[in-house]
């Protein structure tokens, strides 16, 4: 992928930065407001794809580290089943930290954990591993595309044409 | 509409399998024992008889490939063999235009009947 | 009658062209786009069932004057249909260029070396 | 808080934190990462084993997910149950028990088979997620979930047909599955809106207890059951299976059988437990026969004729679920008549859900043993081996015990369970039995063919450095050989303890209803 | 030839689907919904979620999103392994 011009590289620099924040606002108010932990981690994963777009992949993947982004997913996904297996008291998946909301409007709901408990939490454990994931299929994807030669690069014994 | 069948002896008994395996053991070394006597291991009785040739070393030359096995059953079926080439083509498309008739078929008779 | 379910011949329709693609279209790529077309057929057949006339969004925090609200269920069914059916389409659009590099071609009619 | 009541939850839970978690103990190194890999696919045996023990002890378990108390199906007030509810009756131990064990043998051959290997790491979360698709469409009771399951189960035997991705077989085998098995799925959903339009009810008890048939029903009925006939392998629509089950690795073409077998059981729960006696006609038990009859006979007479043993072993895959389907097809097809129910469909139902677990044991095994065989020789063609017993007598012992339980050679457990089916058949028409027993002769045939070539016969020269068989691989292969002897050996236990209950199961709807909407039905 | 069947068999099948479709309901009146009425009702004053549809992704069918989760990771996993490094060869 060659880059594009210096008008589209500079506004995508821009822009950039405001989808990850824009996504990151999407995933937190997830149980208020439309959107949620799929649709905020799809819009991080745009800030990639819109770097790939704008300056060529080749200097993208020197920029980014995918172990920062195995880390996303692998988290994402942990604190998920983490939050599930908390509520094992009652059952698996059980919303342990909800508040009803008439205690929750009455004052009675916990600090800084929001009143819908694990909804909110697994909002963001399922953000993190959807930008996590989805970047990585896009950095992949594109590294696959520059791999010229399937059996120069993977030369794997063993499974050779019978 | 059918007699009903029944085997006799439940679904299954497996020790009678297992004396049916052991006579049937007995027999086989029976007639095994019923053989020639004068034959001795490791003299030129062991050798193979290649029609008067010798030997090859390697074993592939004198085993028979698995592409020989039944040859009478595979050149007998040929034609369906042949048919049934056509219907394993290894086009995708055609794969999933079976299904597709298989579900308009399976459908159509559940619906209409 | 027809005229009232229009949403629901809009789904079928939808289906019938992702059907066809998929059987007639020769190129991988586009069997790939067929395929998707049928799951968004589907999704739209799910979020189509859910709708009440006059229904407002199943939000309470910007919920309008309307007292209905349409159904959450298809919605939330959607949601979990559509990251299948993205994760799908990646994996498949990545068989396909690992088919290319393989093969050279596109053509799905030339991708036959299983047979018999 | 007793443990037992959560084991339908960890049965799913404990492979997904495997699968999730693998990326981080492959950081440890090679041996932790194994190590991880056979502690989570042992611990998911055990819970199989408990929950089985539990289930056949205490009726049908059902576990609400999120619930507050996880037994309590119907929130206060209301008809139906409004959360996922995974309700697991005697049939679904039964298909996890035999799921879970061909998982841990091939967890176990994987260890040395794809040593060679790059991407381990991620082939063990794969595997695992396999695991966990196949074993979530056994223990589900939701038919969304039932779709997200299979759509899992899918997704990673897509990535597994295509690990060995330098291979174009392999990448092409993994494409034409894609194809078929995506519409499929979509199939599924399709079917699962329509029932969800109509009823707004997603749970298979509760949709059982309203199902009306009507036009709306008999299209979803007609979707949901070709669907599943695909990715189970039924007669027109098996052409994938050849292709995925012989370019995937050994240890994968293993689970992938009982992948299959989980669609079937998919087939069947919703021809009894959803759909049940309110079918208004009988088309689709005599599809399942039909169908049944069809692949029995067409697939086995293309395995005599395969010269590459994993392909011949995969159309025999497809004629033995030709079996299963023409088992309980006969039990579908006389339901609503108790006494003829009685009399054989009793019968043929528990021969199809023995052979169910037979056929995952068996298959398994040849499958593994195949696998042994390329990796001791580095092909897969059977012209090009020969003189095997003497490299390997171990394997040769395995892969005789599997094929002659596969023929239905008489003192072996897939005679016990064909010899079921034998009986019943005959009471629909004696035709359906020859058709059975002519495929059970062409099966014994190609095994012959195969033990004779490729371990019988002089050593071949090419073969003289083939590789010893390392222990893990005897391991995996030594497990599924001790089920065989142990259903071999005990069939009388094994009918009354294993299938009878599960065959009960699949019969009883008005059980699986009851179980989820209480007394109320 | 073939592909004129197979293209006949859509039809038919869009047709019966077209039949069908029409009898689900009519668009815009679900007849039943009593379990999206308890979501409606019932998930601001358990759960205190304003938003319902979150309520339902992560509460009240929340096994689902374990498994599209795991759809998404296998999908991520199977395209990682396919574009693998892979070992050079020597």
């Amino acid at each position: 992928m060659k880059p594009l011009s210096v008008v589209v590289r500079t506004g995508c620099d821009m822009f950039a930065w405001f989808l990850v924040v824009f996504g990151a606002y999407v995933i937190i108010h997830g149980d208020v407001t439309p959107g949620g932990g799929f649709q905020g981690g799809a819009i991080v994963a745009t800030f990639v794809a819109l770097l790939l777009v704008a300056h060529g992949g080749e200097k993208v993947l020197g920029w980014i580290k995918l172990d920062i982004y195995n880390g996303f997913l692998t988290t994402g996904l942990l604190l998920f089943l983490l939050l599930a297996f908390s509520g094992m008291g009652n059952a698996f998946l059980y919303n342990f930290l909800a508040v009803p909301e008439a205690v929750a409007q009455a004052g009675g709901a916990h600090g800084i954990i929001p009143p819908s408990g694990t909804i909110a939490l697994m909002d963001i454990a399922v953000g993190l591993e959807v930008a996590g994931g989805l970047t990585l299929i896009i950095m992949y994807m594109f590294k696959g595309s520059i791999m010229t030669n399937i059996s120069e690069i993977g030369g794997e014994t063993g499974h050779d044409n019978w | 509409m059918w007699p009903k069948v029944v085997s006799g002896f439940g679904y299954w008994d497996i020790y009678v399998w297992l004396i049916f395996l052991a006579i049937a053991c007995f027999f086989t070394m029976w007639l095994r024992n019923t053989g020639r006597q004068d034959y001795k291991e490791g003299t030129y009785q062991d050798e193979i008889y290649f029609s008067g040739n010798d030997v090859p070393e390697d074993g592939e030359d004198i085993s028979v490939p698995a592409d020989s096995a039944y040859w009478g059953f595979t050149k007998f079926f040929r034609p369906y063999y042949d048919f049934m080439a056509l219907f394993h083509n290894g086009l995708a498309q055609d794969y999933l235009g079976y299904f597709v008739v298989f579900i308009a078929i399976l459908t159509a008779l559940i619906v209409f009947i | 009658m027809i005229i009232g379910n229009l949403p629901f011949l809009t789904v079928g329709i939808l289906f019938l062209i992702g059907l066809l693609a998929i059987l007639r279209e020769k190129n991988m790529i586009k069997i790939a786009i067929g395929i998707t077309i049928i799951e968004s057929a589907v999704n739209m057949f799910l979020i189509v069932l859910g709708y009440r006339l006059g229904g407002d969004i199943p939000v309470h925090f910007l919920k309008g004057e309307v007292d209905a609200m349409v159904l959450p269920t298809p919605q939330a069914l959607t949601l979990t249909a559509i990251v299948i059916a993205l994760a799908t389409s990646a994996l498949m659009l990545s068989v396909i260029m690992l088919l290319f590099k393989h093969y050279g071609t596109l053509n799905v009619d030339e991708i036959r070396r299983l047979r018999g | 808080m007793n443990w037992q009541a959560h084991l339908p939850a960890l049965l799913l839970a404990v492979p997904l934190l495997g699968a999730f978690a693998t990326p981080l103990f492959s950081l440890g190194g090679k041996t932790l990462r194994n190590a991880w890999f056979i502690v989570v696919s042992t611990f998911v045996f055990l819970i199989a084993l408990a929950l089985w023990h539990e289930v056949s002890v205490s009726g049908i378990l059902v576990y609400v997910m999120g619930g507050e108390n996880f037994a309590l199906t119907l929130p206060s007030g209301m008809k139906y149950p409004v959360r996922i509810i995974l309700e697991i009756d005697a049939l679904s131990a039964f298909m996890v028990l035999a799921g879970s064990i061909t998982s841990m043998a091939g967890a176990w051959f994987t260890l040395s088979y794809m040593d060679r290997f790059t991407g381990i790491s991620r082939f063990i979360s794969l595997y695992f997620l396999l695991t966990v698709g196949m074993l979530g469409m056994m223990v589900t009771g939701d038919l969304f979930n039932f779709f997200v399951f299979i759509e899992i189960a899918s997704v990673a035997s897509y990535g597994l047909v295509a690990f060995w991705r330098d291979k174009p077989q392999a990448v092409e085998a993994s494409f034409k599955y894609m194809l078929l098995s995506q519409v499929a799925a979509m199939l599924v959903l399709l079917a699962v809106g329509f029932l969800y339009g109509k009823y707004n009810v997603l749970n298979m008890g509760a949709l059982g207890s309203v199902m009306q048939m009507g036009l709306v029903e008999k299209f979803a009925l007609a979707m949901l059951f070709s669907a599943l006939a695909l990715k189970c392998g039924a007669f027109p629509m098996y052409l994938w299976i050849p292709d995925a089950y012989a370019e995937a690795p050994a240890s994968v073409s293993c689970l992938l059988v009982t992948v299959s077998q989980a669609s079937l059981y998919g087939i069947f729960r919703v021809a009894f437990s959803v759909y049940g006696l309110s079918m208004t006609n009988s088309v689709v038990a005599w599809a399942m026969i039909v169908l049944g009859l069809l692949s029995m006979l067409i697939a086995v007479s293309m395995a005599v004729v395969q010269h590459e043993v994993k392909r011949l072993m995969s159309y025999h895959a497809i004629s033995q679920t030709g079996y299963m389907l023409l088992g309980v097809g006969i039990g579908l097809l006389v339901l609503a008549d108790p006494q003829a129910l009685a009399e054989y469909g009793f019968t043929a139902i528990k021969g199809g859900v023995f052979h169910i677990f037979n056929h995952a044991m068996y298959k398994g095994l040849l499958f593994l043993t195949a696998g042994t065989l390329f990796y001791m020789t580095g092909t897969r063609d059977l012209n090009k081996m020969g003189g095997l017993i003497r490299k390997s007598p171990i394997t040769a012992t395995m892969f005789l015990i599997a094929a002659a339980a596969i023929a239905g050679l008489p003192p072996m457990n897939g005679y016990a369970s064909k010899l079921l089916i034998y009986q019943s058949s005959f009471a629909i028409h004696p035709f359906i039995t020859v058709v059975a027993l002519v495929t059970s002769v062409l099966t014994l045939a190609s095994f012959v063919k195969v033990f004779q070539t490729a371990f019988l016969g002089p050593e071949h020269k090419a073969l003289v450095n083939a590789k010893k068989v390392p222990a893990t691989m005897i391991i995996g292969m030594g497990m599924l050989t001790v089920a065989i002897l142990l259903l071999t050996f005990f069939p009388t236990w094994a009918l009354s303890n294993l299938v009878e209950p599960a065959a009960k199961a699949l019969v009883d709807q008005a059980g699986y209803i009851a179980a989820i909407m209480g007394g109320a039905f | 030839m073939k592909k004129t069947i197979f293209i006949m068999a859509a039809l038919i099948i869009a047709g019966l689907m077209f039949g069908a479709l029409d009898t689900i309901h009519p668009f815009g009146q679900p007849g039943d919904f009593a379990m999206d009425d308890y979501y409606i009702h019932h998930a601001l004053e358990e759960r205190s979620s304003e938003n319902i549809v979150t309520s339902i992704v992560f509460d009240y069918r929340g096994f689902d999103t374990i498994g599209e989760a795991a759809v998404l990771f296998t999908a991520v996993c199977s395209i990682l392994a396919l574009f693998r490094e892979g070992a050079r060869k020597q």
